[in-house]
């Protein structure tokens, strides 16, 4: 499977756009939650996603209507790349009655069921028996649905990552799990969890096709998916994807991140993501400035509507929770 | 037989409903350790009824996942001992995801295993763990103790919006009673009075209403009559049977085969003292396993759990407590 | 504070004994979550103070294996919400060791951990779960309300033989009080009167004492003198400091932050009504938790637990409740 | 690593004994200790050894005082081959006061920490954590010991396997994990629990030196251990060793065992450990008939004797079960 194409054709303009839109949205989403937890208008845990966007974004291009995804405690960017309402986002790290899990979920557990989003995680690894399970309901059901879980390299020296894999792969389900490898679980650096660092070798020790990608390379990202989507669709998941990234910043929020060594920030900022799908699309599609500038602004609004929205939205009341109390 | 009843209710939702699956280590060819998928491998095919390796954090969790996608996953856990490895998929993902996502997400989830004391299988695989998942919210906790009852409480867990623990008892696979003919459901929250008396309740569920009707029929030799309450669920929990029963015997026995500390049958004291102090004509008595692992040895096995004769005792102290207040007035 | 204290008992057990060593995420070089193991990595090296990768159960169970091999481990669990990946390791295998061995194989295993909510961490990091910990023969449960008791218990927790879940409170780790100088140990089993009084007895612990503090100050300003009894160990419990108590005051509130179905306060409870009887004026109130996981929002996350206007109104009750009596009979 | 002989020199006629001893005492051990099951006199499990006993007698066998091995539910091959009391097994087993948990344990819970035996167990996979925290405890110490966690190949599918060998390798643990590969969880083949029935191949995944030997083998079995404890007591472990066999009857005591298909079971039968061990004892060392005869004999009363002796003891009381309880 090549990383560069995944049928030798070049990529439309469509995916090009919709491969930057994605990933720029992801990096206002942050850049703008940061500032509004930074004003206390957010509480709780909140984990950028900043830096690994290529990696939510070219995977949720390659799926469709009816895929399941299965997420981490660094959500946002797959919410959005799965096309996620942004207010509704908004609204729930801003805990009001009109966010997704009506302020009751936060950050670490956005979900959307009808939309197939089987949520956030606040536990690290429970995304993929999750997932699995998912895939399992779509093979039992016969539908050719095929279910994505996003995890990493932290949940990689969990128990339940081979565990529930090779329960995947038993059964041969439409799964792809995607191993999102920042090389830091907090400030512990991957080297320091394991020996072997390149995490897709755990899944041919199980029998189960697997692959590297470069995370920051949206473009290579949605080509992998695409062809392993495709194997899955046809009974021959599972399949395992370790998409390499580096974040741009600490682990959460309020995290400095000074474990990180100066230099190899700067090695990875400049393989940013959203900067390579930016000039991707210029440079394959032809599209112009203004158009980027267009696109950018719209998002930009986009997001600051959703900040109005949320900021006139009410909050569940505490008659109503505990009605929902007396009723669990 | 119990085992035959809980066969006919997967069977018969399985039937009704294709989105119901089982998975669970040996269930499939070889039909479970106890006996009770036997035939449904040959009736549903290898789609909807797998065996799995032994994993039973995965096979959970991925139940959940299943449920959450919305199939309808039967997991059998061969010991509720063994659930001991999913804890997180239970506490912190079925039991969560519907509060986490405001309402929308619901787990038709259900985890059908076995617990209890039984021939010498030792600690890990004799305990008696439903207070672990009654102290978990969002999790509702079967314990049938007969067969027409563990085939009606499964049906409707089959056809539940939330994650049931369906515990099962090894001694009881064996048992026979009576199972109603033709559709037959059993709502979760209501108990079921095993014994109608008027002078003491005996609240037991699962392995101990057998014991506790044994009990029953010893005390009604000595003239007392004694109501054996059997909740069947424990959660929900039917509040108000305990209630309407206390208020006419006035004493209360809770027999239960966990150990005694943090059990359920405190917590149902807690709440009988709570909203019937003052029907209360003795305090309530606790007959429990005592606070120790299960030993190996048979005799020490049946001295670590609740026997026909501890009941007895417990029920007749009620009723000496009473004579003694009587006497103190 | 509370985190030095825990800090001080850490070094001076490390000190004295060099079986002590310490393992978890994030706890050497970054000094831990809550900042209780720094420092410790620069004077006792990378031998004894090690970070794990994200292995809740590999870490218990490996600190399970060096406790039963003879060494004295620390495992520090992040949030008491992961310590259900290694339950199976808990509950199957640290507190069952003893027993399965005819009594020669101890396990002086310490588990440190926090829960609670706090600051909208949401339902899966806010939970207080030493009810199910609480429910297994051969754990012991700790649950320190201040410096003083968090550095003498963690310190008698690692001299002990057999396994310790020591739960700290992520409300707490800021907290001040006095810490005695000098070798500082205290016992397991025995409870503390944080206020003596003798109107109502509050039995109360972890983050529930300030609380219980406060609302006793306000009983005291309507003229109620409450006593505030801390067991400090749940396991094992102070029984005679809580019927020596009760018998004086006649009238009890728990108040507990878990969930009010099958929490300690439960058994507790059912303790009481079953051992001081006659000594009750009131029903025991129990002041709890919500039957529902945590909520992100704020507001509701207040709501889901006790605050201390829900101890006064519940400690009112019990002397209302009496008058009521008083005035029936 | 060979699978022949670890130094090149001919096995001593000392090794040679000690091999067989080991696994003809097993093999009484567990075909005596069926008849007690079947009469009544043993209750609970019983999870016979027969036809795995080449695996834990080699390795026991390159192992000194000092270190420790942690088992499974089938764990009377590795007691015996670790040198336990035979005294104190049967009594255990015939839930007396004088076994060694006192009728507390049984079958499956056989332990003698002061040897160095961390004990069987009833859950599948639970002694790799605990063995890899007694090599923890070992480093932490300072001492040269090694620990050896017997494990199966129903366990490698659990989450548990591979969670804590990665702690024993990012930590360099002396720490030698043999999978016993019997091919079964109970009626399950492995083929039908993981796509990839060669489980060493797991330890490679996490950067884990690892082989795969005939488990029926003892004198294999035996080099290869010896090569990886030396390895492990010079901070080079941790080593996974899998040694592939096969179950002579059914899972437990009960079990008929049907789903073996004949073909297989005589082709292991064939290569019977106890047979290979007798005969690597006749051939290389040239002892006589005679002497083999001896040898039987002496193991045969001495598990008779045991028998006698199980029977002469007494049961812990039920008096001083509450009082154990009551301190418990
Ligand atoms: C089971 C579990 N253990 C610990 C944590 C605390 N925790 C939250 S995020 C994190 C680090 C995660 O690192 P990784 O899995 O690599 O994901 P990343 O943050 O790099 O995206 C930890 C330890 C948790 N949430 N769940
Ligand atoms: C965690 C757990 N799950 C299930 C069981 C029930 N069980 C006991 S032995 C066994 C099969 C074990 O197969 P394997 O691990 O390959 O060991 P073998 O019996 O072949 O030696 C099972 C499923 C158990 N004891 N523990
Ligand atoms: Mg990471
Ligand atoms: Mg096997």
């Amino acid at each position: 499977m090549s990383a560069q194409s995944s049928n030798g054709n070049a990529p439309s303009r469509e995916l090009l756009e919709k491969l930057f839109r994605t990933a720029y949205k992801i990096r206002v989403f942050e850049t703008e939650g940061i500032k509004l937890y930074r004003q206390g208008l957010i509480r709780g845990y909140f984990h950028p996603y900043l830096g690994q966007e290529g990696i939510a974004t070219g995977v949720c291009a390659a799926l469709k209507d009816g895929d399941y995804i299965a997420s981490t405690h660094r959500g946002h960017g797959h919410c959005i790349a799965w096309g996620a309402s942004i207010n509704k986002m908004v609204a729930e790290l801003l805990q009001k009655d009109t966010g997704y899990c009506r302020g009751y979920g936060g950050s670490m557990h956005i979900a959307d069921i009808k939309a197939g989003n089987l949520g956030a995680n606040g536990i690290v690894g429970a995304g993929t028996p999750l997932g699995v399970g998912a895939a399992l309901a779509s093979q039992i059901k016969g539908t050719d649905a095929v279910t994505v879980t996003f995890t990493t390299d932290g949940a990689s020296n969990n128990g339940t990552f081979m565990e529930s894999l090779n329960l995947a792969a038993i059964w041969n389900l439409a799964f792809v799990l995607v191993v999102e490898n920042n090389q830091y679980a907090v400030s512990t650096k991957i080297e320091e969890s394991t020996r072997e660092v390149d995490l897709y070798k755990r899944g041919l020790a199980i029998g189960v096709e697997s692959y590297q990608v470069d995370g920051n390379d949206s473009l290579a990202v949605y080509n992998m998916t695409k062809d392993a989507v495709e194997k899955c669709r046809r009974g021959e998941g599972p399949i395992l994807i370790e998409a390499k990234t580096y974040r741009h910043m600490g682990h959460h929020v309020n995290d400095p991140g000074k474990y990180m060594p100066a230099d190899r920030l700067a090695y990875y900022k400049e393989r940013d993501p959203v900067d390579r799908a930016r000039a991707a699309l210029t440079e394959m599609s032809g599209i112009d400035q203004s158009e980027i500038d267009a696109i950018e602004n719209e998002i930009r609004l986009e997001f600051e509507a959703a900040v109005e929205f949320s900021k006139a939205s009410g909050e569940v009341t505490i008659a109503e929770f505990r009605e929902f109390a007396a009723a669990y | 037989m119990y085992r035959d009843a809980l066969r006919e209710a997967i069977d018969e939702e399985m039937e009704r409903d294709s989105s119901v699956f089982i998975i669970g280590e040996g269930i499939a060819e070889r039909g479970g350790s106890y006996k009770v998928t036997e035939g449904l491998l040959d009736k549903y095919g290898a789609n909807r009824v797998r065996d799995t390796p032994i994993a039973e954090a995965g096979m959970i969790g991925v139940g959940v996942g299943a449920a959450i996608a919305g199939a309808r996953p039967i997991v059998e856990i061969l010991y509720v001992d063994f659930a001991m490895l999913g804890m997180d998929m239970l506490v912190n993902q079925a039991a969560k995801f519907r509060l986490m996502t405001g309402g929308d997400g619901r787990v038709p989830f259900v985890m059908r295993t076995q617990g209890g004391t039984g021939g010498g299988v030792a600690a890990q695989h004799s305990q008696s763990l439903e207070a672990l998942f009654y102290h978990i919210p969002g999790l509702q906790v079967v314990m049938p103790s007969v067969p027409a009852d563990a085939k009606g409480l499964l049906k409707y867990a089959l056809r539940q919006q939330d994650p049931v623990m369906f515990l099962e008892h090894k001694h009881l696979y064996m048992t026979k009673g009576m199972v109603p003919d033709g559709e037959h459901v059993i709502e979760f929250g209501k108990g079921d009075i095993k014994r109608p008396g008027k002078d003491v309740t005996i609240i037991a569920w699962s392995n101990m209403i057998p014991r506790a009707l044994e009990a029953a029929a010893k005390l009604a030799e000595e003239g007392i009559d004694a109501e054996v309450l059997d909740p069947r669920t424990l959660v929900p929990l039917d509040k108000a049977m305990i209630l309407t029963s206390v208020a006419k015997t006035n004493r209360v026995v809770i027999a239960q085969e966990a150990v005694r500390r943090g059990g359920v049958a405190s917590d149902i004291a807690s709440i009988i003292q709570a909203e019937a102090f003052y029907d209360l004509d003795a305090p309530i008595e606790i007959v429990a396993g005592l606070n120790i692992p299960v030993p190996f040895n048979l005799e020490l096995e049946k001295a670590s759990v609740p026997q026909v004769d501890d009941i007895v005792v417990a029920a007749r102290r009620t009723l000496h407590a009473k004579s003694f207040a009587l006497a103190a007035e």
